[in-house]
């Protein structure tokens, strides 16, 4: 929490306030105008890959608040998410509640569950713990597939109806955006608040040392548990949202490898700080989709024929190169880069 | 590292406006067909070939067939790459292009079913393989070969018509543990073996990595079935092959459209005398005109063995779909007619047909979404021999859906 | 007599589940990093022994060494380009360049491949099997076998009896002692991404001539270690591979006395079980933690 | 033999640590460094030994010498290799090896001659021959100070850098473990350079003392020297002015805050 010399905190009320100074009111309304503006100025599939983004960053903040604060590895956000996604459907469809009723109920429902899977936490640290979580990944998706095929549709998954709101269905990339954007500011606020709060330190004390926070008083296991829950109830939402956007889930949209890279995301935008969460996502993600373009792109240069494997094969070799460099040039990730920007822009013309 | 990490904004940037520009880079002399699928992830093995399938289908029907009342016809191919959030940002980029495209080719299983609501509500057609999920309730999908199922009906109502034996054939069933291996496994499916008079004995499930499959077979084999059947491809026929092989046990299996030229390609001595339903002509009736016009093509576009494949034949026979209905539809409704609803129409209506000389038969009807033929070919020396002609499926749509 | 033909299509299939885990253990021992490509290193080697094999015409028994040179190679590129600018960063970094590295070790490998299968040519290795009275051991895994219990025992006396070997079990407790006592830490580590990667490449050979090579699915293979790992021990080589013979056994029982689908998920819950009870695996060690 | 001048380290290109130090250690003597937490210290040592590279952290002005050749900013093993070994802050032992293993592990140079060498630390210090099968880890923090050290000595260095030996032992052990530093010195002349916070102690066994300060040294002298500074004496040492021992309330540092040069 930098912040330029002579901005003083005189109330209390100034001393919690996130957004704190006149520039950053007017920065923070016109991003949030801008935001609201956005489906005016963008197509239809650059939108898909923002809100595709937004329920990322979503659930990222979860990863971030487990992983980054309080430093438990876990390799099975994804599956957190189909456990959100799956609890959410069901209930919609076997129980006709809205959308909106059951998504609160799912979260719950997932927080539930990584309070189990987090059980083992208490007990084993580091790597171990990724292991336990990996675990999750590989068990949870076999009993969505087996134990009731008929309510969860086995491996064929469900499709979901679009959930609506006085009457209008969304549909659309555009109503799906304003849902998604809407959550995820409102779940980065909660995340920013999380990480300020006593909960907050307490969770960055168990990620430095458990057994000298303990000694100073922090009772570990209930809060290594609350992140473990807090963290499935992003996952929770998350899911929901995953379900509405992409119209249908089944057990092959939330694999290990998504849960791999949200950890992957957490890494490049930087551990631990909510701005890294956001440019994490965004930057993974719309790497990702922009790598599609890339091969296709350079056959166009190319004689006819030889094209079509570098189509390919130029993708992922272009989104590990971009991710390796950036690793190498800035592992403290891009929240590093975004405080570098700010200092530089605040010293402006005097660097130093 | 503050050069650095500006000129990585900058690239980023480019490369999104360049993303933008691709939009709106297609003719409007031309009409754009939406061809998706997993050409190098997970299903690459089984769905690659259409890649070449349907470029050179393209490129005869706009050669020699003149495209669709002279205007070009063009496929954009998007290969997924096996992760379905990118699938499903492709599909979003065809329907937003301007024109719309009215035919989606989906070979992929997971992404057709997820958004087979997408196609109703965006309005278009998309043609998506033979599973139950992506076509059932009816939507704006249809099949580019019978159910799953279904095929393995053809040749199970083959087996038993030529059994000489007093009692039933005995059937043990072994498939992948997805989606796709479990797609044989229905209700219906068992229901109607029963009722032709062939006996399921055994139903043992197998996983994509698994290296050994000892304990399955080995329960099969106590059950001591005349025949198996699978749906699975590549390297599950192999493991199931290899394994019977070690343990001694000559049984012949029975496959649908993932036992083809790709899968028996992988060790031929080992698939010899199988049995798969397959619904196009063979590869080697090399003296059948239809496969003559195909070859050609194959041939001068220098594609390999590797694509000599099912679905690089799946990808002529769609394109020359398209083409038929397409053309129908512009004559008979004109241009403005052009849209999903006659486009449709005119495919419940389609009755038999046959293309390029027949290659394969084609029937739709409102409520039946997959084509209704398949042909039961035997593996002899490598070579896919016909042992029938294209006979009628059982229809084994999942009950409700009747 | 059911029962001992699953305890030797376990143990056969445990042994190569222990190759693959022999392989990430090396890595994770020396350098602490969780190496995610193994599962493409092996494709990639393993693929290059099919082309030198179908395209250079290359005798089997040639092609071999060659590949596993190769091999030895990709690792030391891997370590260079991948593993040593990173050097004193974060170890969650390290991991995530593991997947960096697999992300382009698969595109090149679709460069050359594409998504086909590729197979061997047939009677790469004899497919025969020996019986045994009713008990059939198929030759394919016992050769599998017999080169996870070589490379264990090659490996354990390296690490064990060998200066080198001292080096690596020292560079592992601390890198900075490490250097301390003079030992070049980065030689070190390209070292073990070496070894690493020419027994990842061994059983990527036996896969790839048991299943086919799918540049897509088989690096998922490696992921089948993973249980037998932890029930191991990350970092212990005997761990890895009694590990990989426990969960194998314990797979084929599963599918044999209670339903294949159960088999896939049973090494989980064991590694679950594992974690439980034993949180550093069997014959890991125990993490010594003193105020 | 060991000569350091005027060098200035940086961490990660910004935090300035040393702000140029000098100092020398002559061959076969014992030399130690003084200071307060955070005076620099280590750093110097990290800075010799080549270990600051592993903390982001670089020589950016001054040299270092040993023997004339120059090893600022040399990679940790070569400068191992010339023979300087350090013994962190701290006791870091490898904690899964076994004793015996972890004294192998200090001589990795040669092989030759390792069985005597080991048999010298042995007699060095005859207690840790009776747990030469036990897990470093769980050996006591004296026990492991002397692992520390023995794995040193099996390098056989010509300039042993000691990181504070006496931290967080009891009087009695540090005791103990000075003597055996003497005792080093003197059967194989090992040139040692030692950091103290124990100034006392370190200042009855070496010959040259050098103070640091805030990354500067601020005074140097023959130990004897400096023991007699009555700043040393009053803020060091604990002593008055007179050499009796100090009321607590009467020292009044916040009066008498000496700065130096």
């Amino acid at each position: 929490m930098w912040r330029p010399c002579g901005v003083i905190d005189e109330t209390y009320e100034q001393d919690l306030a996130i957004v704190r100074t006149f520039p950053q009111w007017t920065l923070t309304v016109a991003a949030l105008g801008a935001l609201a503006l956005l489906p005016a100025y963008v197509s239809g599939v650059t939108l898909n890959t923002v809100n595709h983004i937004a329920i990322t960053i979503v659930a990222l903040h979860g990863v971030n608040i487990l992983t980054g604060l309080t430093g438990q590895i876990t390799l099975g956000q994804a599956a957190f998410m189909a456990i959100g996604a799956y609890s959410m459907e069901m209930m919609v469809r076997y129980w006709g509640l809205s959308f909106w009723i059951a998504t609160p109920i799912a979260m719950l429902i997932t927080g539930v569950a990584g309070v189990i899977i987090g059980l083992p936490s208490l007990r084993i640290k580091g790597f171990y713990l990724a292991m336990a979580t990996l675990a999750a990944q590989f068990i949870v998706p076999w009993i969505i597939v087996n134990v009731r095929p008929d309510l969860t549709g086995g491996t064929d998954g469900l499709t979901v109806s679009p959930p609506s709101i006085g009457g209008l269905q969304l549909t659309s990339q555009e109503s799906i955006f304003y849902l998604c954007a809407t959550v995820a500011v409102f779940s980065t606020v909660f995340a920013r608040n999380i990480a300020r709060s006593r909960y907050g330190r307490a969770f960055i004390a168990i990620r430095d040392n458990d057994i000298a926070a303990e000694i100073m008083g922090i009772a570990v296991v209930r809060y290594k548990l609350l992140s473990f829950f807090l963290c499935s109830l992003y996952a929770g939402l998350a899911g929901c949202l995953y379900a509405i956007w992409m119209r249908g889930i089944s057990v092959e949209h939330f694999t290990l490898h998504e849960s791999i890279w949200y950890l992957g995301m957490l890494i490049v935008g930087g551990m631990g700080s909510v701005v890294g969460v956001i440019l994490g996502a965004i930057m993974i993600r719309s790497l990702t989709i922009l790598v599609t373009y890339i091969g296709p792109w350079i056959a166009v240069f190319l004689p006819p024929g030889t094209g079509t494997v570098l189509e390919l094969g130029l993708g992922p070799i272009v989104f590990g190169v971009v991710v390796l460099a950036f690793l190498i040039y800035e592992p403290h990730g891009l929240a590093r880069i975004w405080e570098r920007f700010k200092a530089f822009y605040r010293l402006w013309p005097y660097s130093y | 590292m503050k050069r650095l990490s500006l000129s990585l904004v900058l690239m980023l940037l480019i490369a999104f406006f360049c993303m933008q520009a691709s939009c709106f880079a297609e003719k409007p002399e031309s009409i754009s067909i939406g061809v998706m699928g997993d050409f190098s992830g997970p299903y690459a093995p089984v769905v690659g070939p259409t890649r070449p399938g349907t470029l050179d289908a393209w490129q005869y029907l706009n050669k020699e067939a003149g495209g669709i009342q002279g205007i070009k016809l063009e496929p954009i191919l998007k290969d997924m790459g096996g992760k379905v959030d990118v699938g499903q940002s492709q599909y979003n980029e065809l329907v937003s292009m301007k024109p719309k495209p009215i035919f989606i080719d989906m070979y992929i299983t997971p992404l057709a079913a997820a958004l087979r609501n997408r196609f109703v509500e965006d309005n278009v057609v998309s043609l998506v393989p033979g599973a139950g999920e992506s076509l059932y309730p009816v939507g704006n999908s249809y099949a580019y070969y019978a159910l799953y199922p279904e095929q393995i009906g053809v040749v199970l109502k083959w087996i038993k018509d030529n059994w000489k034996k007093k009692e039933n054939p005995k059937f043990g069933i072994i498939t992948w543990d997805t989606g796709y291996g479990r797609a044989i496994v229905t209700e219906e499916f068992y229901n109607w073996a029963e009722k032709i008079g062939v006996d399921i004995v055994d139903t043992q499930l197998f996983g994509i990595r698994d290296v050994d499959l000892t304990p399955q077979l080995m329960k099969l084999r106590a059950k001591n079935p005349d025949y198996l059947i699978t749906n699975s491809t590549a390297s599950g026929p192999l493991a199931i092959k290899k394994g019977l092989k070690e343990m001694g046990w000559d049984i012949k299996l029975i496959n649908t459209s993932g036992g083809d030229w790709g899968t028996a390609a992988l060790d031929p001595s080992l698939f010899e005398g199988d049995l798969v339903a397959l619904h196009v002509k063979s590869f080697d009736e090399v003296d059948d005109p239809s496969i003559k016009t195909v070859m050609t093509y194959f041939t001068a576009n220098n594609r390999t063995e590797k694509d000599k494949s099912l679905f690089y034949l799946v990808g002529w026979q769609v394109a020359l779909l398209e083409h038929k209905i397409l053309n129908q539809v512009v004559k008979d409704h004109g241009w403005k007619g052009l849209n999903a609803e006659n486009v449709m129409k005119e495919l419940n209506n389609l009755k038999d047909f046959a293309p390029l000389e027949g290659i394969t038969k084609m029937s739709y009807s409102e409520k039946r979404r997959s084509p209704t033929v398949a042909r039961v070919y035997k593996i002899t020396k490598g070579k896919f021999l016909p042992v029938t002609d294209f006979v009628e499926t059982p229809d084994l749509r999942p009950a409700k859906f009747k | 007599m059911l029962f001992l033909q699953y305890l030797v299509a376990g143990v056969l299939t445990g042994g190569l589940y222990g190759l693959i885990g022999l392989g990430i253990v090396i890595i994770y021992k020396s350098t602490k990093v969780f190496n995610f490509a193994v599962g493409a290193l092996m494709t990639f080697c393993a693929l290059v022994c099919v082309a030198l094999v179908t395209n250079v015409g290359l005798p089997f028994w040639l092609a071999l060494p060659i590949s596993l040179a190769f091999a030895a190679f990709l690792g030391l590129l891997t370590e260079r380009v991948g593993l040593r600018p990173l050097l004193a960063q974060p170890i969650l970094t390290l991991i995530m360049a593991t997947l960096a590295i697999e992300s382009i070790l698969y595109g090149t490998m679709l460069l050359f491949w594409e998504g086909y299968t590729i197979s061997f040519p047939q009677g790469v290795l004899p497919g025969q099997t020996i019986f045994l009275g009713p008990i059939f051991i198929p030759h394919e895994f016992l050769y599998a076998f017999i080169v996870a219990t070589a490379c264990f025992v090659l490996v354990g006396v390296f690490f064990f009896k060998t200066q080198m070997g001292l080096r690596m079990r020292v560079t592992a407790e601390s890198h900075v002692v490490a250097m301390a006592l003079g030992i070049n830490i980065t030689r070190i580590f390209a070292m073990s991404w070496m070894l690493a990667t020419v027994v990842g490449a061994l059983a990527g050979i036996f896969i790839g001539n048991r299943l086919g090579l799918q540049v897509a699915i088989t690096p998922s293979l490696a992921f089948k270690a993973l249980p037998a790992i932890i029930f191991g021990g990350l970092d212990s080589l005997a761990g890895a591979i009694i590990g990989g013979l426990t969960v194998g056994i314990l797979e084929k029982m599963a599918a044999g006395y209670i339903d294949p689908k159960v088999a896939e998920i049973t090494p989980y819950i064991i590694l679950l079980l594992v974690l439980l009870i034993r949180p550093q695996g069997l014959f890991g060690e125990e993490r010594i933690e003193r105020i | 033999m060991l000569v350091v001048q005027q060098i200035e380290v940086f961490f990660q290109h910004v935090i300035q640590v040393l702000k140029g130090v000098s100092l020398t250690v002559p061959p076969g003597q014992i030399v130690c460094v003084l200071g307060a937490n955070g005076a620099g210290k280590s750093t110097t040592l990290k800075a010799i030994s080549g270990l600051l590279a592993a903390e982001d952290g670089r020589v950016t002005d001054g040299l270092i010498e040993f023997d004339g050749k120059r090893i600022d900013n040399r990679l940790a093993h070569d400068v191992a290799g010339m023979g300087i070994t350090q013994v962190f802050e701290g006791r870091r032992v490898l904690e899964h090896l076994t004793v015996d293993e972890n004294l192998r592990a200090g001589n990795l140079g040669g092989t030759r001659g390792m069985q005597s060498k080991l048999e010298q630390v042995y007699s060095i210090f005859p207690h840790l021959k009776s747990l030469r099968k036990k897990a470093a880890g769980w050996l006591s923090g004296g026990e492991q100070q002397m692992l520390v050290i023995g794995r040193a000595i099996m390098a056989d260095p010509r300039l042993l850098l000691l990181d504070e030996p006496s931290l967080g032992l009891a009087p009695l052990l540090v005791k103990e473990i000075f003597a055996t530093i003497e005792r080093i010195n003197r059967e194989f002349s090992t040139a040692i350079l030692l950091v103290e916070q124990n100034a006392a102690r370190a200042l009855e066994i070496a010959s040259y003392a050098y103070v640091m300060e805030n990354g500067r040294i601020v005074m140097d002298g023959e130990a004897q020297v400096v023991k007699e500074n009555p700043d040393i004496k009053e803020f060091y040492l604990g002593l008055g002015e007179f050499g009796t021992r100090k009321s607590y309330k009467d020292v009044k540092h916040y009066k008498r805050r000496k700065r130096w040069l």
